[in-house]
């Protein structure tokens, strides 16, 4: 029977249900203009929750419930950031909900359910425990993707994503089972030990190939990225922007948890797999992307090229390489909260503002805005002095360390050709006369307008000191200062 | 006497057709409502052949889940929405070589590499649920509430959002339709119902006006 | 008694303060300011070269050689600024500083007209200092320094009429084609400090004798001799400078510019800077018989084959400018026999006659009103009697008429050619025998067409305006004039007469102590084996007896010739001229189109390296680099980034197909590795 | 604050950005000033180093470490010698010719302008203070940004072709460099430049190395065949955009080269001088052609600075051949001050080119060549200024343009006489392009009327083209003091080249 | 006798069915639905072969998990058809592609 301490180990979660079942509850007795109050409380939950998870950190790591729930450093961080973007998320959205008729009290309980699915999958401890958190995450995204019920995009967007993520997990249970299969257990810990001497060793790598696909699909690496452009598209981008961030985090604690907790003896198996999709990610993600005339869509083709940077993070399979990798990750979220934030900020009823083109003049409208933007871009492109260049930095030592020195080359290459289209923007903003009849105005929401400033200055601060960060990823993975 | 080894891998193979002709007919038949009783015999006849396995609960779980719950859930998601049989079935045929052959190469990759052959050896030891002196059920509740009792408790988590997000997409009020709020007829007042307008009184229109000219400026767009 | 650092300093500073003052303030200070600063200075820089000089000749001080700073110090390098005064240096300061000197006094006459004079004094100041800069440098980056300055200074004085496009095309090919010259010159620099070690005079003709048996390896198995290497692309530099076949072509255009400059250039500076910097190299010289053949066949062919085209110029200034390149092949000829005071005195003696011909010719054109073409001439002399006799004194010279200046040097260098035993002299000798007819050939024609004769030119009154501008030069018809022909004003036969008379007579004076008395000592070195002016030191027994002897020698002979057949042909039988010309049609377009190496270069070097960068811009740059790999990349990118988007069709079961097909290779990839 | 000189440096002008940018469009005077005061402060600060700094010392000075990546011991390590410095003041000196350049002249969002400006500077600073080489990389592709943006709002009208051709062109290069030093990074345990020129590689590694230091090294310097975003990104650029990319940044290629490729990969870069070799003296050659016959003035002398450039690496790289080949370290010294001196004075000359095209510019608002002539009737002064730089463009002694090839020439024909030829070639083909330029463009009679109605440069111009005169003359005169600057730095590299690494 | 393989077999056999009912359905969304069903139907099959060859409870219990969550995931799904049928008036696959590229 679970005792007591099993229930602080995993206070954070149970608190976050509870309170998302009472905001659920508030809502259905709110009346519509109360909704702020919601707003505003939601936000509170999730920053209480992210007090709950630094304070009630324990040294090393703890487990609970027979280990299907491991608590330690790298779910700590994950989780950490994976509120901390929802949190960004919410303020974001806001007026963009309000404008459109969608700031209702779903939104905000999905999206926590969504959470606390994240926090679920990062620190699970078995495949069942992973499988349900990430069934708890998926199921709360299919929910908000569709969130917009009037919009045709909006259904499509989620019936795509619905299917091709019921594949995935189809795939992934399949997987599952064969390993389970091969070892006769389904605890990852227990796997960890098993696998290196598994009376059928075939049958174990056969369920890792499974498993891959579904690692691969939800970071929407290729050629399982086929959902991400049309979701990021069609979903509202207040949606979007959360399913671009904090599920990544989700994405490579599943990967970490899968891969290294479970089946790191078959390290030298899955490390040349995923070499091969961190190209084809690559590839298909930078090149599509500079066709592409929709922002949203050509953040998706970004997403997908820099999945493919966070796997040669993780071809590295040593702590060097998760650390890289999930530094890659974090930097992503808050990279891709920040890009979409300014999206959001400048959309209004009636007036997406997903189309480059829309962007043009941006820097004599809106000055601020346009640098902002700027500043995402260039970190996107990984250009120093701004974050996500120390994180490409990162992970291509990670994959030089690994023997892979082509992998870093075809990055290198790619980054290249990718770098074109992150320009393309900053040129359409600042290069390019206002189009005519197009009003480019920023929300005049506070919070927004603050925590969007504060999120793309972070690009520049961390960029310029980026230690700290690097020594807690590194340190999650025991890895000690030099 | 049948020797029941015998009679069990009889069993198997007929309920294994049938559960395989089913799902292939899922897959294949043309109208939807069709397709979804082929869906139930399949999980009818796998129902069976996991009681030839000895996992009862499951067996009965699924019929009642599936057979009883989701099915029916189909079957009124078809009968809801009016879908025009004619055009489901275009160029089914010409994509059928296709997908058989992608299908098959995909078996025989999957076949060769889990092993068959290895596994034939291995042989259905007896029930450990007997082992253990439980029946499948208790077997399988032991460990749902002691071990697996965290997973159980997300479970029902998922349920919640399952619920959640479904009522969120299809409960609305929709605009485009008139509803009748008998309250609001109750209390309607008397002059709720005639306003008086005051209107300036109107000249008959002059009847100098000029008949539009064929080209006319105005007769541009 | 030693020479002043201070003194040397502002002999070759005074002139640069000038040009400062004349060219910066010359808004403030007018005109009278402009001219007085310039010639101030240049009178204070003459009067102590006269006085430094004096201290070398008389004074008996020693040479100066210091450094004034250190330009660069890397290592066992240095280069520095600093000055070498020997005798050589300064007789080279008196000449160039008395014909600047001169020239400046001169120009206020010639210019008076002129809206850019304060711009005019400043630049031949400057092309004074520069040519000082260059004869007392005492090192090789010194030298080059001059050497280039002469070079922008005589691009900016030859395109001082800049609105003239002939100005700015000759300013151009002059400076380009110098800097074909300097392209060598800066490699034997190079050489210079590769084989000897230093860019130090003194150092390197201390070190020069080592050189003896060194070679520059040139390819796998070709070596070439050290010394030779160095002359020869040394004496490039100088076939530039001082225009000698091929790279003559730049001096005729620049006549293009106001005649002061003409004469500055011609006579005193640029031109000679690189029959000096021979001489002052002669210990470098002297190791290489080769080098010295190669400057004599090279002077010796301009010395003939550039006279023959002065013949057929109709150009006043252009005769004189063909005179030049064929005297100058006479110093260079005197260089390649080792005949190197000879060379220098030839140098000395040429400045003054040729600046006083140039001054000439400048007046002449004043009274021309900038008439410049001899055949609208003709009967001047009773208009102009100073110009017309001082400018007999300066072509009497030129045609090396004994007694004369011109006589003493050109006579020298044809007994040194005769004497010398190099190879080669044989040809030399004959071109320089034939240039001292042509010479007088076309001295006496160019003489008879201007001064003498019948007047070409009417005068229409009815031009009521007295000013003319240049700009507006080529208004009226050829031969128009709007006043008679008149004298021009002090200043500008002053500086006539002032040289016409060491034109006369600093020859008869000099040529002892030059060339037979060792007045050079150390400043020019020549090999006992080569010293042809030694042995013509035993046959030489006085100015005077030299020139009574020189009436009975070859030269003079064919000068009377020359002389008799001009002054039939112009004087009394006007109409032959043509006659001849017609009769030698196909010799008078060769020399005519100056046989056609202008035509060449401008088609082969201008026109072809224009369509050469054309090609390597369109197709190198344009096609290659930038269309095929940069944009062409490009271009492939997106066309694969075009296809790559078809793959995303929009359709569920295209992706749903496309995570199985992935599915699919992973097992299919992991199969095929697994077995 | 004497510990922090370097520091200082490098972010007043970035710090001081913000205000200017602050003071907005609204206040464009505000903000020029308060952009001049930070470049003035800046250009006063970095004289402060001259008495700081002890020439005759070879080791790196004024040092300044402290730990920025504690996990990956990376270092926030400034230090200078004798060559940095010399950058160092071209920087802070032609970050005020610029600003001032600017002045009435970028009339659109000038507190963007001169905000751009400054960071670009102080970024540029950075580039020749740092001793970390992943600090230095930061720098390196930092400085992209804000040239991005100068040539992309206030370029001409190809501006975004040419602004994007530059950027992806510049990280192109550099990215394969970041490869390069993760490497050496994962090898050495550091990205500390001194440790890194200390380790020992196989010539396998070096050569691996060497290529990826000098296709970065060669984009920014730039080298054929990678410099066609130059001509490009100078026609498009604005008129400080030209003088800061040409007179500056340029030079970042070659710093490099003196920094990374040497010191670290000294076998392979003896091993490939050749090919340096070889490619600098087609730049020398091939690209006077190209120069000769362009019609624009700005893409003429954007391809005169590819040429001039090739004296830089040239001189670099013949270090190898005269110091392992022929032993001569003192010639050696001499080829690399020659590209020393000639990277300062390109700084000057480029620099002054570009400012007297924009004042031409901003007056007829055309580059082409054939709009032009006669403009010497109408601005004499602008005349003066602009023969003399045309003059120091084609290497006239007496201006700086000069001392750098001199050197260069002298200390390569002792490599080998063939090099110096064609090195050489420069006198002709330099002066050919540069003064058919000027004979178009300024002698000749008027030909366009609206040439007629250009004005005399201003007091303003007068002051950025007078600075430029001087610092050209100067340097011309007496390079000695320049020259004594670097010297220790100079010999110090060339002993290093000395000593085999395998 | 049953072994192992029988059951896996007939797992894998369907598995393969329902992917390919996945991709060679081109007009039906419900079939798409349906066909997931029919594959988590594969894994559970595999689950309690697994779970019955091993003697270990815990493949059974994952089985349990699979059912309710194939349950909530039915739903979800079907009330995101029934809002694309709202909004397009139609679930054919082949008229469902208005963003691609």
């Amino acid at each position: 029977m679970p005792n007591f301490n099993d229930i602080l180990v995993l206070l954070p979660e149970f608190y976050l249900v509870a309170a998302a079942c009472l905001l659920l509850l508030l809502d259905a007795f709110m009346k519509p203009e109360q909704r702020g109050l919601l707003h505003w409380l939601s936000i509170a939950v999730l920053l209480v929750a992210v007090y709950l998870v630094v304070a009630g950190q324990p040294d090393g790591t703890a487990t609970a419930f027979n280990g299907m729930f491991v608590r330690d450093r790298v779910a700590e961080i994950l989780k950490v950031f994976a509120l901390l973007c929802t949190v960004l998320v919410f303020v974001y959205a806001r007026p963009y909900l309000a404008d459109r008729k969608l700031f209702v009290g779903e939104f905000y309980t999905l999206a926590i359910f969504a959470v606390i699915g994240i926090m679920l999958l990062v620190s699970a401890g078995n495949l069942v425990t992973v499988y349900l958190g990430l069934e708890l995450l998926t199921l709360s995204s299919y929910a908000l993707v569709a969130l917009n019920r009037d919009s045709p995009l909006s259904s499509e967007a989620a019936i795509k994503y619905f299917v091709l993520g019921a594949l995935a997990s189809g795939m992934l249970l399949y997987g599952m089972s064969m390993v389970y299969g091969a070892t006769g257990t389904l605890s990852l810990a227990q796997l960890h030990g098993a696998a290196a001497h598994s009376a059928m060793p075939n049958l174990l790598l056969f369920g890792l190939i499974f498993m891959i696909i579904g690692i691969g699909f939800k970071l929407g690496v290729a050629p399982f990225h086929m959902w991400i452009p049309d979701v990021y598209q069609g979903a509202p981008t207040a949606v979007t922007v959360f399913i671009g961030s904090a599920p990544k985090l989700a994405a490579f604690g599943m990967a970490y948890r899968l891969l290294e907790s479970g089946l790191g003896d078959l390290a030298q198996h899955w490390q040349l797999m995923l070499a091969v999709l961190a190209v084809l990610s690559l590839a298909i993600g930078n090149l599509v992307a500079i066709v592409q005339s929709n922002l949203k869509r050509l953040l998706a083709y970004s997403t997908i090229s820099h999945m493919g940077y966070l796997l040669l993070g993780l071809v590295n399979a040593g702590p060097e390489g998760y650390a890289a990798a999930m530094f890659y990750a974090i930097s992503y979220a808050l990279m891709s909260t920040a890009a979409f934030g300014v999206i959001l900020a400048l959309a209004r009823a009636g007036f997406e503002c997903e189309e480059i083109d829309d962007f043009k003049g941006l820097n004599q409208r809106s000055p601020w805005m346009a640098f902002l933007m700027l500043l995402a871009m260039f970190s996107l492109a990984g250009v120093p002095p701004l974050f996500g260049f120390f994180a490409k930095l990162l992970v291509l030592q990670a994959a030089i360390d690994a023997n892979m020195l082509w992998l870093a080359i075809v990055g290198a290459v790619f980054a290249i050709i990718g770098l074109y289209y992150y320009l393309r923007v900053v040129k359409v903003m600042y290069f390019d006369k206002p189009q005519d009849g197009v009003r480019l105005e920023v929300q005049q929401d506070v919070s927004l307008r603050w925590m969007l400033s504060l999120n793309a200055l972070l690009l520049l601060v961390l960029g310029l000191c980026w230690g700290p960060l690097l020594g807690w990823c590194r340190a999650a993975f025991g890895l000690v200062s030099a | 006497m049948i020797d029941p080894n015998l009679f069990q891998l009889i069993c198997f193979y007929a309920f294994g057709v049938v559960t395989v002709g089913a799902a292939l007919a899922v897959i294949t038949l043309k109208n939807s409502v069709h397709a979804v009783l082929a869906l139930v015999l399949t999980f009818f006849s796998t129902a069976c052949i996991w009681l030839l396995a000895e996992a009862e609960f499951l067996a009965i779980a699924l019929i009642v889940v599936y057979v009883g719950a989701v099915m029916v859930l189909f079957l009124f998601v078809v009968m809801m929405l009016d879908i025009k049989q004619e055009q489901v079935r275009e160029g089914f045929i010409r994509y059928l070589p296709v997908g058989i052959v992608v299908a098959l190469v995909m078996l025989v990759e999957m076949l060769a590499l889990i092993g068959v052959r290895a596994m034939q050896a291995i042989p259905m030891g007896a029930n450990p649920a007997a082992a253990a002196g439980m029946s499948n059920t208790a077997w399988l509740g032991t460990a749902l509430y002691t071990q697996y009792l965290l997973p159980f408790e997300i479970a029902a988590l998922i349920l919640t959002v399952g619920v959640v997000a479904a009522v969120a997409l299809t409960l609305r009020q929709r605009a485009d339709r008139r509803h009748e709020s008998a309250s609001q007829q109750v209390r309607v007042n008397a002059r709720d119902r005639v306003r008086i307008v005051k209107m300036a009184a109107e000249q008959p229109a002059r009847t100098t006006a000029q008949p539009q000219q064929p080209g006319d400026q105005e007769a541009k767009p | 008694m030693t020479l002043s650092t201070s003194i040397l300093l502002t002999i070759a500073l005074a002139p640069l303060v000038g040009c400062l003052l004349a060219g910066f303030l010359g808004k403030q200070i007018g005109r009278v300011g402009a001219h007085s600063v310039t010639i101030l200075g240049l009178l204070v820089s003459c009067g102590l070269s006269f006085y430094v000089l004096y201290q070398i000749t008389a004074g008996g001080a020693p040479a100066y050689n210091h450094n004034l700073y250190t330009w660069f110090e890397i290592g066992r390098f240095s280069a520095s600024v600093g000055f070498l005064v020997d005798r050589l240096t300064a007789m080279m300061m008196v000449v160039v500083t008395f014909v600047s000197l001169l020239v400046h006094v001169y120009t206020i006459g010639y210019m008076a007209d002129d809206d850019g004079y304060q711009r005019f004094f400043s630049y031949i100041s400057l092309f004074t200092f520069s040519m000082l800069m260059l004869v007392m440098s005492n090192n090789f980056m010194q030298l080059f320094f001059g050497w280039e300055a002469v070079g922008l200074v005589s691009y900016l004085l030859i395109g001082f009429w800049y609105k003239r496009p002939t100005a700015i095309f000759a300013n151009l090919k002059a400076f380009l084609v110098n800097r074909v010259g300097d392209f060598g010159f800066l490699l034997g620099i190079a050489a210079v400090l590769y084989f000897l070690g230093s860019l130090d005079y003194q150092t390197v003709f201390a070190a020069a004798p080592g050189l003896v048996g060194k070679t520059l390896q040139i390819t796998q198995n070709h070596a070439w001799d050290a010394a030779t290497v160095i002359g020869v692309l040394l004496f490039i530099g100088a076939m530039g400078k001082s225009a000698q076949v091929p790279l003559h072509v730049w001096l005729p255009d620049s006549m293009e510019g106001p005649t002061p400059i003409s004469a500055l250039i011609h006579a005193a500076t640029m031109v000679t800077a690189g029959i000096f910097m021979v001489a002052r190299m002669s210990p470098i010289y002297e190791l290489s018989q080769g080098a010295l053949s190669f400057v004599m066949v090279i002077g010796a062919t301009g010395a003939l084959f550039t006279g023959l085209i002065g013949i057929v110029q109709n150009d006043i200034k252009r005769v004189v400018a063909y005179s030049t390149l064929s005297q100058l092949g006479y110093m260079t000829v005197a260089l390649g026999v080792s005949a190197y005071s000879g060379a220098v005195f030839h140098l000395m003696t040429h400045a003054f006659f040729k600046a006083l011909l140039f001054l000439g010719a400048g007046s002449v054109i004043i009274a021309m009103h900038h008439e410049q073409d001899m055949r609208y001439m003709g009967g001047l002399r009773k208009y102009m009697p100073i110009t017309w006799i001082t400018m007999w004194i300066g072509s009497l010279a030129l045609v090396a008429i004994p007694f004369t200046s011109g006589f003493y040097s050109k006579d020298a260098i044809i007994e040194a050619v005769g004497a010398s035993h190099r190879w080669g002299s044989g040809y030399a000798y004959f071109c320089v025998l034939a240039g001292a007819f042509v010479t007088a050939l076309y001295t006496f024609r160019q003489m008879y067409l201007t001064f003498h004769g019948k007047e070409r030119f009417t005068v229409v009154e009815h031009h009521g305006h007295g000013h003319h501008d240049h700009d507006d030069h080529g208004h009226h018809k050829p031969g128009e004039l709007a006043h008679a022909p008149h004298e021009s004003p002090w200043v500008v036969t002053l500086p006539l007469i002032l040289l016409a008379i060491p034109s006369l007579l600093v020859g008869f004076f000099t040529i002892g102590p030059m060339l037979f008395g060792g007045w050079f000592g150390q400043a020019i070195h020549v090999e006992e084996a080569n010293n042809v002016l030694g042995e013509l030191a035993g046959e030489f027994h006085g100015a005077a007896a030299m020139a009574l002897h020189g009436f009975w020698s070859w030269p003079f002979g064919l000068v009377a010739l020359a002389f008799v057949i001009t002054t039939y042909i112009y004087l009394f039988n006007p109409a032959m001229a043509g006659k001849i010309k017609t009769a030698f049609k196909p010799l008078w377009t060769v020399l005519d189109r100056k046989y056609w190496v202008d035509d060449v270069y401008f088609a082969v070097f201008a026109r072809g390296g224009v369509k050469l960068g054309r090609l390597f811009w369109k197709a190198g740059d344009a096609a290659v680099i930038d269309g095929a790999l940069v944009n062409g990349s490009a271009g492939v990118v997106q066309r694969i980034a075009a296809g790559m988007r078809k793959l995303q069709s929009g359709y569920l079961y295209h992706y749903a197909f496309a995570m199985i097909l992935g599915l699919i290779l992973l097992l299919g990839g992991f199969w095929l590795v697994g077995q | 604050m004497f510990n922090h000189l370097l520091s200082l440096l490098i972010w007043l002008p970035v710090v001081g950005a913000v205000p200017v940018l602050l003071a907005g469009s609204a206040r464009p005077n505000l903000a020029r000033w308060l952009a001049l005061l930070m470049a003035v402060l800046t250009f006063v600060v970095s004289l402060f180093l001259l008495p700081q700094f002890n020439a005759a010392d070879s080791a790196m000075q004024l040092t300044e470490s402290h730990m920025w990546i504690a996990s990956l011991g990376v270092h926030y390590g400034l230090a200078v010698d004798g060559i940095s410095i010399a950058l160092i003041l071209l920087t802070t000196f032609v970050g005020i010719l610029v600003i001032v350049g600017a002045w009435e002249v970028i009339q659109d969002k000038p507190h963007q302008y001169m905000a751009a400006m400054l960071v670009l500077e102080g970024l540029m600073i950075g580039v020749f203070c740092a001793t970390d080489a992943l600090l230095f990389y930061v720098f390196f592709e930092a400085m992209l940004i804000p040239m991005f943006i100068l040539i992309g709002i206030w370029g001409g009208p190809r501006r975004v072709y040419a602004t994007l051709k530059f950027f992806i062109y510049t990280f192109l290069g550099s990215i394969f460099m970041l490869i390069g030093l993760i490497y050496l990074y994962l090898k050495a345990g550091t990205f500390d430049l001194h440790t890194l020129a200390a380790l020992p590689l196989t010539m396998q590694e070096q050569s691996w190395l060497f290529f990826a230091f000098l296709i970065a090294f060669a984009v920014k310097v730039p080298m054929v065949p990678v410099h066609t975003w130059l001509p490009d990104a100078h026609v498009e650029a604005p008129t400080g955009g030209s003088v800061v990319l040409a007179a500056v940044m340029l030079k970042i290629g070659g710093y490099g080269f003196l920094r990374f490729s040497l010191p670290i990969v000294p076998d392979a870069s003896e091993h490939f001088a050749w090919l340096v070799i070889a490619l600098s003296l087609v730049a020398v050659v091939y690209i006077g052609y190209v120069a000769l016959v362009q019609e624009d003035m700005k893409k003429l002398v954007a391809y005169s600075s590819v040429a001039h450039m090739g004296f830089v690496t040239l001189g670099i790289f013949i270090a190898f051949m005269l110091v392992r080949g022929a032993g001569d370290v003192d010639m050696a010294k001499l080829g690399m001050q020659g590209a020393m001196v000639q990277m300062i004075s390109h700084g000057f000359v480029s620099g002054a080119m570009f400012t007297c095209i924009g004042v031409m510019y901003d007056r007829l608002h055309t580059r082409s060549i054939k709009d032009y002539g006669g403009v010497i009737n109408v601005m004499p002064w602008f005349g003066f200024f602009y023969v003399l730089f045309a003059m120091a463009n084609s290497g006239l002694p007496g201006t700086s343009g000069f001392v750098g090839e001199f050197m260069v020439v002298l200390a390569s024909f002792k490599a080998n006489p063939w090099i110096a030829l064609f090195a050489a070639f420069t006198l002709i083909i330099g002066a050919a392009y540069t003064l058919w330029m000027v004979k178009r463009v300024l002698w000749g009679d008027i030909t366009n009327p609206h040439v007629r109605e250009m004005k005399e440069i201003n007091g303003r111009e007068a002051f950025v083209l007078i600075a430029f005169a001087a610092a050209v003359l100067a340097l011309g005169i007496w390079p000695q003091p320049l020259i004594h600057l670097m010297d220790a730095s100079v010999s110090q590299l060339v002993q290093q080249l000395a000593v085999h690494k395998i | 006798m049953i072994t192992l393989s029988h059951f896996i077999v007939l797992g894998a056999v369907l598995f393969c069915i329902a992917v390919a009912g996945l991709f060679i359905n081109r007009k039906n969304v419900i079939v798409l639905l349906m066909a997931i069903e029919l594959m988590l139907l594969a894994v559970n099959m595999n689950f309690v072969a697994f779970s019955r060859f091993l003697g270990d409870v815990s493949g059974q219990v994952f089985v349990f998990f699979i059912l309710t969550v194939a349950a909530a995931e039915s739903a979800i799904g079907l009330a995101i058809l029934v809002l694309l049928f709202r909004n397009r008036s139609t679930i054919n696959i082949a008229e469902i592609d208005s963003m691609k590229g």
